[in-house]
Parts: structure tokens; C-alpha cells; sequence
């Protein structure tokens, strides 16, 4: 699947988006955020502060126990500071 | 029910233009209310924000907050537009004009699509000093989540 | 504090250029609301209305007002505009712009005064009807008067 | 005084202002519009409904019980409906 960082998370893990396969034991997307933030030093950082964090499917807002499945995408960034 | 008019942008936008886009040929509007935030200089010290979005879901995000306005509101006409990229101090970042019968319709659903758009629209503000400081990325406001929750049930 | 800029008119006045007046200079404005009341036509029916007003005192009450809204929030501009006279379907009656740094206070403030404008202001509309037929005065809401007390204290 | 009358209470006493000399007994607004409705059908007509009248000493709002004695000038109009 593709995932894809923004702002802050794009920053700290370093590069915009990235093709990633998880292991089957990854099934949300708490998990796949544990197992990014395990992947390196940007990454750990990236992804320090858990609460911090928020991920859309596919585009649409997901929360941490949403399966990750069927993803074709997924997003990582702060909370949103438009408007 | 009619459909809102949503854009995320580069470029700047002209608010007149859009407003008076909305109202012409309506002949039953009442009451429009327009939003327009724009880039604070904070005291001198700040000469641009940087917008970043997420593209597609920008829009979708958008969309969907001014499906639930209409669906809540007898609106009579809806514009949602966001900027991205980088905006000077005094320059527009966002425009939301809801058109309605009567002014009560009007303003909450401006209030509440702003509130809305700033807790689930996929944009980030980076601050870029004059002073020439790395600049930081806007932190979110707690109290950006409490404007939202005012209205009920979470839309998402 | 910023004083108000109140006008009571004969003549349409340019929602744009006003709100570019009270934006331009001012780099510390975050939030601009804007309202504009316009005539409708009550689905053809209605060929004008015509506004009758108190001169003197309609000025006075709502600048009063305004400095009611100013002495609540942090408002970094104020505009209130309200014509009379006969006034077709689709033109503008009455325009509120009020800029601040947050857009709460904007969102707030604009509310205040077109609730108590309403209710307080000495302004009559007249309905002239499209079919020939005697156009009666236009009855004063209750909704209008529930909508001014929201906002706790009268500010008579 | 002067006497200014918006409106439908207008158009029903005919004119748009006069000069008054009411009684001394005539203290309030309240008798001053009970005054007012005795002086001929248009005016009995423009004050019949008495809760549908507002009035203004000097340009502002006044109560029922405003003394007038110090009134140069009082309106009488219908609710406003501007905005």
C-alpha cells in the first residue's frame, strides 16, 4: 500500500510518500503507526507523539482501530490547522 | 437542494466576484453571510504562512461539510474556497459565503462550516519569520475542537 | 478602541470597497464577516420595498449599538451601512462588516448587530406589491425580538 | 412639543408632525398616547392597538412611564422592521 506524510510527519519521516508492506500482523491503523515508527529514527520521531498523530483511508478520516486491509492508500499527519 | 461551489486554490481569489456570482439571478435571497480569514502579520513578525494540503482529500473534506451545512440549513446558495501555497500578511486564505431567506440560516451555517473545515480539512500552516528563525508549523487549537462540538453530533 | 463606522444612506453603497476600507492597513485582521441584507421578491410578488427611516435618531441607535458590540469584543474594524428609500428585489439594504483577529468575535459580533439593529433601529419597510394591489407595512417578527434577547441584557 | 409620527401610525393620523400642548395632567407616555387617541378618528385608529406602539423622547427609545415634561420632541412608530 501507499502511504503518504504530511506537513510535520512529511518533515520528520523525510519524504513525501512511499510504497510499504506491512506484515500480515499489522491489521489497524494503531498498529501499522507502531510498526512505521519502528522503522527508523525519522520515523520515531515522526510518530513520538501518538495523540498527535491522524490518518485518513483512501481519503476519508480514519480512526486508530480502522482496518487497514483493503487500503489502497494511507495518510499520516498533525492535527489540521486550515481555515 | 442546490449545490455549494467548492475550490482549493493556488491562486488568489476575488470574493466580490464569488459573492456577487452567488446572489445573481437569485432574486430570493435575504441574507448573505460572508467569512474571509486572512494571514496575520503577528505584530511584524511574520511575512508569509505556507499552506500544504492534501490534494483530492482537501476537496472532499470541503464537500462533505457543505453537504451536511445544506442538508442542516435552507441554503440558497454556498461557496467554500481555500488557498494553498504561500500567502502574505492581509492576504485571503479562505472564503465561505452562505446565501439564505433569513440571516438566522445565513450565519450559522458559515460559523459552522468553519468550524468544521478547520478541525477536518486536510491543511497545514507553516509560519515563515521575518526575522529570517526557522519557522514553526501552526499548532492546533483546542478550542478549534470545542467550536465544533457545539454544533452535536460529529460529522465525520 | 477603533470607533465605528456608521451610515445611514439613500444611496447603494459598495459592499466590496467597504470592507476593503476597513481591512486595508491593517495587518493583524485574522477574521472579516460580512452581512448583507438584501430585498427579495417574494417569488414576484414584491416590486420594491420602500424604507421609511427616523433621520437622526436611526444613526444614532445604531451607532449605539455598534459601540455596544466594540465594548464586548475585540473588534479591529466595524462597519454598519443601512439605506432607505425605495429599494428594488435583489439590492442590498443593510450591510455589518466586522473584523477581528479570531473569527469568533467576527462571527459574534456581526450577529449582535444585526439582532439588535433590528429591534432597536427606527426603520419601517412598506411592501409594494407587484399586482397594483395596496402594499401593507411589513409586521415586526417575534422571532426578531427572541433573537436580541439571546445576548442577555437589553442594551437600551 | 413637537409631536413625529413613522410609518403607519403616519399614514393613519395624516400627518408627519405637530406641535402638542397637552394638559398638565398629561405626564407620561402612556397618557400622552391616550391623549393623542382622543383627538380624532385617525389618531384613535393609530393608537388603538396600544401594544403596537413604540415612542421615542428626543431620539430615544422611551418607556411607558418616561416623564415628558422635559421633552422638546416625542415619535410615535409602529416596531421597527429594518435590517
Amino acid at each position: 500500500m501507499r502511504a503518504l506524510y504530511f506537513a510535520s510527519v512529511r518533515e520528520r519521516v523525510g519524504i513525501t510518500e512511499e510504497e510499504i508492506d506491512p506484515p500480515k500482523s499489522v491489521a489497524n491503523v494503531a498498529q501499522l503507526i507502531d510498526w512505521l515508527a519502528s522503522r527508523g529514527e525519522g520515523y520515531a520521531e515522526a510518530f513520538a507523539n501518538r495523540t498527535a498523530i491522524r490518518a485518513a483511508i483512501d481519503k476519508n478520516h480514519a480512526r486508530r482501530d480502522a482496518p487497514i486491509a483493503s487500503a489502497r492508500e494511507i495518510a499520516f499527519f498533525p492535527p489540521m490547522t486550515g481555515g | 437542494m442546490i449545490a455549494p461551489n467548492v475550490r482549493v486554490t493556488n491562486e488568489p481569489f476575488d470574493a466580490y466576484r464569488e459573492e456577487a456570482l452567488l446572489i445573481e439571478g437569485c432574486r430570493d435571497i435575504g441574507a448573505v453571510v460572508t467569512f474571509t480569514g486572512l494571514c496575520r502579520d503577528e505584530a511584524g513578525t511574520l511575512v508569509a504562512l505556507e499552506l500544504e494540503h492534501f490534494p483530492g482529500m482537501a476537496e472532499q473534506e470541503i464537500a462533505a461539510v457543505a453537504g451536511e451545512a445544506l442538508a442542516r440549513w435552507p441554503l440558497l446558495g454556498l461557496t467554500v474556497i481555500h488557498r494553498y501555497g504561500l500567502i502574505g500578511p492581509g492576504e485571503k486564505i479562505v472564503l465561505v459565503v452562505a446565501a439564505a431567506r433569513h440571516r438566522g440560516e445565513a450565519f450559522q451555517a458559515s460559523e459552522f462550516l468553519m468550524d468544521f473545515l478547520k478541525t477536518r480539512a486536510p491543511f497545514w500552516k507553516k509560519e515563515h519569520r521575518s526575522d529570517g528563525a526557522a519557522g514553526g508549523w501552526v499548532e492546533a487549537k483546542a478550542s478549534d475542537d470545542a467550536a465544533a462540538s457545539r454544533w452535536g453530533k460529529d460529522t465525520s
